[in-house]
């Protein structure tokens, strides 16, 4: 509940602060109330900044200053809008009949995607908070160990102080959900007319989303004892391969731990746990092997219809998030059993939350009823495993994929109409595929089968005029080579260590250290997974340290070299140079920004608490930092997305990005957008366009990559790091496009940034647009520049 | 479904009422012969020949300044062109300021030819310039009907695509 | 901050009630550590329901049961999906690359629009409660006067305590602030596939969107000192013909009061009260004039676009829902200064809230800036009458129009294309009027312009192919019509009182009071605002209590009889037979859910308390009321209907109603789904199709009266009172359709049901299809039938 | 806009890849001629002669039975029809359900022609039928584009709308 100190009327001027400030402070001192006298001393000591959870509008300059820059592209995905019954109102070119644009009605689409991404996010943590409080009390501290002091840095800058228990996240949560109140209410129709402040709340809408994510993971990393920042995290079996689907198996697809870790308890309390297989897909997955590193990892969300198809699962379980709304259905098919667990995915089973475990498993196993809703992860644990074991011998599981002389058969009754190849969000060749099935040749099957290239959506089967089950024939000719897929993750390890950041800082900052790249995000993928693999395998071998969460993280693990080695067999865990770092989870996203704030903090000594602007502007101008979201699918990808480069961070998406309505994308050709303040000097002086964008869709890998090192340059690299950045980015470019990057001079502010191998070529370049060496800022900076 | 030929390529990218204008090379053509400044986009699935022959004979041609996106650079610069390079968002969000002098410093182009661009993305480019950029024509020459351009070839097989870029880009 | 008790291991069985519940029970306690020993008695006192804070899957059962009866009816809007970048993905008769298929899909929607609708009540109430707070005191009491014991019915039912001041209100928001947060979650790509469960989810979204607006309506009534159920509050000016424009005017729009109550405050310190016109459009002027009745309503939300293009108002201040999203650029136009105040809706304008007001005042007279954002209420109020103060002479309004001999001039360059016909959401015959007005005469545009038949949303115009000012044509021809429009309405009186309660509880639940007509909603009228107030003069000739909010609360007023009196001025204020009460704006809605509430807590004594299931099941089986939302258009309106829906409280929206995308519709050929239990005897027996909708879609204001009049039917009305309520239903549909209704025998149960002036054609009826008589329930309910 | 005639009315009610079949009044007669179980829905826009006598001829010609919507059934039970009256939602919801009976009892409808009902909501209707009753055709001869509907008249303007519906209506 939030308190609020009676404002004396005699200052009406400083109201707004008053309003949203004095609050905050209220707040600190009636929990110092409530908690002892050692907790009161810490808050006596940390200084609060000017923006302790700030409302909706109180880092609106720093949004403008972003915005004036990183001007918003906008790519209607409709002409029309169809929020409310005056519509369908056409703004192509016209307004719609409450006024609005089609600039505006796109922002406003983005920020309502990113408040549903926020959402998810701000549901999950608050599930977790609720369920482990009630387990564990609201007094539960948060303790990460002894290599994480600086824990919660998202946290410590937007809520202006370090949460010390789960009460603590709550509040957090309170304040999250407050906010995305607020920023909901924002796309009502009418209103809001401008695209900027619609792209303002939206990322605002993506801190609150970086927020959220951070109270979940620390939530289940302390309670559930997951790895605390360990670089040497256990290996965990990835792939179909290392299934055994003799033994009775069960599956977890989803995002929320608590269902498969009661799987896990239950099996490890009845001494079961070597007579059953956990799987799971998504970040359930990398949740649950984070929990305990016997669970196996299926793969990323688009091995899902191909898995269920396969038959292989015995029983289902789902929780929330990207998961298959027909799962039920397809489940059904295979004679899987169905468990649904959050109020997110009720499917219309029957509630089953307060029945006897043993009436359940009775009731799935007669069928008499489709599926069971179940909303308490312990029952579910048990009821799971009970149904899994005696459903599984049942169950002739190789029967249950047609067999490959009837795939031939099938194929022979495509109609050669082309309409899957149409509806395929790849466009990828299924007919072609089936044509040559036809005469016997699985060849063409078994090209979309490897490495996801087909991500199973199952589009082509709904449009199919013969109805030709185009998934489960996948299915089918990918069996054998599903066999051979076995791959390894390393357990998502969580926050990076305060000592990792020591040692990295200075080498990140002036550039030694050529950038840390983030693979991230889901797998929509333009062209199969390998391609997030050897981006990865590309910047480790340059000395990048590359992170990687969700089912980007698994991809990189699908990928093996000549020796068959995965590359998290080849690279370290550790935060440095060549380190090949699998933080996590979607969630554990928020650990990413988190050393970026981390590095200000520790390495700059810049205070957190309350201090956004601040921090986001250092983040912005000196720390080499790009996530890729190459498959980017989701809401959460666009809060997720929309949250870092509020933080200041670039990220790179993939083609299907695009359809998110709205890129911020830099203009090079416009000097005046580039200015910047050196906080040295006090002195407005030209700046680089470094980072060149914000967020930017690339349209296949090759453009992706060399955009990924040009977006890893920073005003602040010393000229030695100026020119390892440099010498990337040009050795990329010439491989992918035969020649010097035209805009090198761009980034050349005196001849001691030039690669000494590249010498002579820049030079030349040099010279043809007439260069002059610049002035090099010694803190450059946006703040002090218009709008404050 | 009626007239596949001008059902979009992929169908859900139909955004509203307002559609492409189907047209031949024939039309195509008078569309570069009407412009003042034209711009020739070419993507990566035009990089090997015989596509990347058509498409730069048709530069040729007509004496088209190009643009490449993605790495469509390499493959035209070494068949002779001398192409910029530019993302297709970049390129795009350029295209949609008025203020912009154009690849070539001369000020902003009157119509905007696409060839070779992932089609999702080139549809999203499109609509882009659709929406914001109402001082400029754009045209695609792909062998997919793009319903986000102004004027668009239909869905075409290998064959007949073939015919039309030849077509458009045989002299005399 | 929500607690949690630890949960003890032992008893994993009620594990989710404990979840739940326990979480209450404990807040409840921790309050009255909090609170004096009073409070704790009180606790003691009221016995706590099943369901007190419950979380989205608590009330699941209950709206499987009305879903079963009123089955979701979907029309989609548009055939496909643009959520996330695996699509578009086509929904016809095709499941999506996540699984989900059509209806799914419309649920889905509906289910975010019932949250952007909650979103908007419950940022606006939080707004008013943190500025509240802030200026008096989180311990304010919630003091409703004598005649109101049973304040806040709805947070009573939902929450299960009685609040005593606004920290409690507040407590009441973070509640709604979470289950939202749920609810929008369950929105995002993957997760539900069952139509039905996003049903429930919006059902929960409706009630929290209930639970919001009576938090809002609550606070601004205790402290603002609204009227607190006085039947006879005043009578208020409204309509363009009160205006004096030689004064300086101030314009407010939208729905938040505290901007315009800080501009009457500011008059009344300055003395200048009668030196300026205070007016306001759609809710903002309804609550304005509950705090101040000298301020006039221009009319609803149909007015904004022609009200502006008047030029009449000197400054504008917008806060937030329901404004134009252009209203800046059609300001600019008029030279009206424009004052922005909200979050929610900024424009793009410089943050001034912490500039000195004359600062202010004098960048907005120099336009130095193109309007101002000012976040502080009462700065708002001092530089909006300054600015007015010597804007107004500077302003030629009377010259802000074309002639309208330029106007015919404009008109003589009409294609005729009929592009704006088409364009129109009405198909109005703005070509036609166009085309006559070239010939000098003005009828046509005088007959669009007249009741609102043309609401200027303005897509006409955006569509022109001469870039016709049509609005402003439309404007001007009104503008001597205008100078007429004197008309008034009864200020807003807020929650009914518990005296009117026992005065009209049985004659309601027994049907002599044949009903309560809730008229609400919007102005997205299909022909006009005089449709309304007709429906509500039918009404109240028939002894129907009428309550209005809202648009529709205005367009009642608008209607002048023969006698130039308006229908406020023919009926009193009282909730009784031929009362007209207007209940106040669009949040006020919540005491007419909350009327319902009363009657089966003071009449059949059910206690409120954490009881939601009982009181929805009495209210569906024995309140006669029925809403009408005419013109309903916005997320806000999904939310209130779905809301009142869920109370079991039936709704008939107009034609536009159907791009919702979803009714709830019972179908009378089903027996079975009429099936209810009698509690007294506690048999399974036949029901009746009563009320035979939930929510329903009318073509045309004939339809809706007729089906209004039905829907106000219920099981427990005695001989006498179901005699009246056919007599009412029989005599409407007679005029209408030249006939007897062909229905008439599914609701009579025996002979006593039979109005008498009737007899002879029922019992024809009656015999033709072999009606036999049937046993009446004493206590009809849904309760304990399938599902429990 | 291309082809004014097959743009739906009020353009914005196109909703996908999906459009309606443009039919004459031969076409739509054959339509009629091949329906084994049709239904005449009769909305509140045809209230009025010429179009009450219009729809009456038509509904008596083909014997079709007649389903009224809004206030419509006294001025076409005057004109001596006996339709049945419905909420144009309701007859909708029962005509999606193909176990209800059809307005005589003998079985769900395989060809419903609408006439009269306001254009937003009859597309409405439209739609849903479209989504949900895979079981039967729409036919809508309003003198307005209806891409909702399976087939449809195009826009008209009022003297060729009258003709076609006399057309139709013309016994021998």
């Amino acid at each position: 509940m939030i308190v609020v100190a009676p404002k004396p009327k005699s200052e009406p001027k400083k109201f707004k602060d008053e309003f949203w400030k004095t609050k905050d402070i209220k707040i600190s001192i009636r929990d110092i109330v409530e908690k002892d006298g050692e907790r009161e001393v810490s808050e006596e000591e940390t200084p609060i900044g000017p923006t302790p959870k700030p409302h909706v509008t109180d880092l609106r300059s720093w949004d403008m200053k972003l915005l004036s820059r990183y001007e918003p592209f906008y790519a209607p995905f409709c002409d029309m809008c169809c929020l409310c019954t005056f519509g369908k109102c056409d703004l192509l070119n016209k307004k719609g009949a409450c006024g609005i644009n089609s600039e505006a009605q796109q922002a406003r689409i983005v920020l309502l995607a990113c408040n549903i991404g926020t959402a998810a996010h701000a549901g999950h943590a608050r599930h977790l908070v609720h369920h482990l409080i009630d387990e564990l009390g609201e007094d539960y501290p948060l303790d990460l160990g002894l290599n994480i002091d600086i824990e919660a840095p998202i946290t410590r800058t937007i809520i202006g102080k370090k949460p010390e228990n789960l009460a603590d996240l709550a509040e957090t949560l309170n304040y999250v959900e407050e906010q995305l109140s607020h920023l909901l209410s924002a796309c009502h129709t009418g209103q809001e007319g401008s695209s900027l402040d619609f792209e303002s709340k939206a990322l605002h809408s993506g801190v609150m989303d970086d927020l959220a994510r951070e109270v979940g993971d620390l939530a289940q990393i302390v309670t559930l004892n997951m790895p605390k920042g360990d670089g040497d995290a256990p290996l965990v079996e990835m792939g179909v391969g290392t299934i055994d689907s003799t033994k009775p198996v069960v599956l977890c697809i989803g995002h929320n731990v608590l269902p498969g870790s009661n799987v896990m308890d239950y099996l490890d309390e009845t001494g079961q746990e070597e007579d059953f297989e956990v799987c799971g897909i998504c970040c359930a997955a990398i949740d649950i092997s984070r929990y305990n590193d016997r669970a196996k990892v299926v793969g990323p969300l688009s091995r899902q219809l191909k898995f269920i198809r396969s038959g292989v699962a015995d029983v289902i379980i789902v929780d929330e998030q990207c998961v298959r709304t027909d799962v039920l259905e397809e489940a059904q098919n295979k004679n899987t059993a169905v468990i649904a667990t959050t109020d997110k995915m009720c499917l219309g089973l029957p509630d089953m939350t307060d029945e006897d475990p043993d009436v359940i498993v009775s009731k799935l196993l007669n069928k008499e009823i489709e599926g069971a809703l179940i909303l308490d992860p312990e029952k579910v644990g048990e009821v799971s495993v009970k149904v899994a074991k005696i459903l599984s011998p049942e169950r002739e599981k190789l029967k249950l994929l047609p067999e490959l002389d009837e795939v031939q058969k099938m194929a022979a009754e495509c109609t050669e109409c082309g309409w899957c190849t149409r509806v395929c969000p790849n466009s990828k060749p299924m007919m072609e595929a089936v044509i040559a099935a036809r005469d016997g040749d699985f060849s063409g099957f078994e090209k979309l089968y490897l490495n996801d290239v087909c991500y199973s959506c199952g589009r082509c089967e709904q449009e199919c005029e013969r109805e030709l089950p185009l998934m489960s024939m996948l299915a089918k000719v990918g069996e054998k080579l599903a066999k051979t897929e076995k791959f390894n993750i390393r357990a998502g390890r969580g926050p990076v260590q305060d000592v990792e950041i020591r040692r990295v800082g200075a080498p990140l900052v002036l550039g030694d250290i050529p950038g840390v790249i983030a693979i991230v995000g889901c797998s929509n993928y333009p062209d199969g997974g390998k391609e997030v693999a050897e981006m990865a395998k590309e910047f480790l071998e340059r000395n990048y340290i590359v992170v990687a969460t969700g089912c980007g993280a698994m991809s990189i693990g699908e990928y093996l070299d000549e020796e068959g080695k995965t590359l998290y067999e080849q690279y370290t865990g550790d935060f440095d140079a060549r380190g090949l770092v699998n933080i996590g989870s979607c969630v554990s996203n928020a650990h990413i920004s988190g050393a970026c704030i981390k590095i200000a903090n520790i390495f700059a000594k810049k205070p957190l608490e309350g201090n956004f602007e601040e921090i986001a502007d250092y983040i912005l101008n000196r720390v080499g930092a790009c996530g890729i979201a190459w498959g980017a699918y989701s809401q959460k990808a666009a809060a997720i997305a929309t949250g870092v480069n509020r933080w200041g961070i670039p990220v790179v998406v993939g083609p299907h990005g695009s359809k998110y309505r709205r890129l911020y994308l830099g203009r090079t050709d416009k000097k005046e957008n580039w200015k910047i303040k050196d906080l040295r000097t006090g002195k407005i002086m030209d700046g680089e366009p470094a980072p060149e964008h914000l967020i930017y869709a690339a349209e296949n890998m090759e453009e992706a990559i060399v955009m990924t090192a040009k977006l890893c340059i920073r005003p602040t690299d010393t000229g030695k790091g100026r020119q390892i950045k440099l010498n990337h980015y040009i050795d990329l470019y010439k491989r992918y496009y035969g020649r010097l990057p035209p805009d090198i001079h761009l980034f050349v502010r005196n001849e001691k940034d030039i690669p000494i191998t590249y010498k002579k070529d820049v030079k030349e370049i040099l010279e043809e647009v007439g260069w002059e060496p610049r002035e090099i800022p010694q803190e450059p900076s946006l703040m002090g520049m218009d709008g404050d | 479904m009626a007239n596949e030929r001008v059902i979009p390529w992929q169908p859900t990218v139909i955004a509203g009422p307002k559609q492409a204008l189907l047209v031949t090379p024939e039309t195509a053509e008078l569309m570069i012969k009407k412009a003042k400044r034209p711009l020739f986009i070419l993507g990566p699935l035009v990089k090997e020949d015989p596509l990347r022959t058509y498409a730069t004979k048709i530069a040729e041609k007509w004496n088209l300044p190009v643009v490449t996106t993605a790495d469509a650079y390499k493959p035209f610069y070494e068949k002779g062109l001398n192409p910029t390079a530019y993302g297709v968002v970049e390129i795009v969000n350029l295209l949609k300021d008025p203020e912009w002098q154009g690849v070539d410093g001369k000020g902003q182009h009157d119509l905007v030819i696409f060839l070779g661009c992932i089609y999702y993305i080139g549809s999203q480019g499109l609509s882009s310039l659709k929406h914001y950029a109402p001082h400029l024509k754009t045209l695609t020459i792909c062998k997919f009907f793009h319903s986000n351009a102004d004027a668009s070839f239909p869905n075409l097989k290998d064959e007949e695509w073939f015919k039309y870029l030849e077509k458009m880009g045989e002299v005399g």
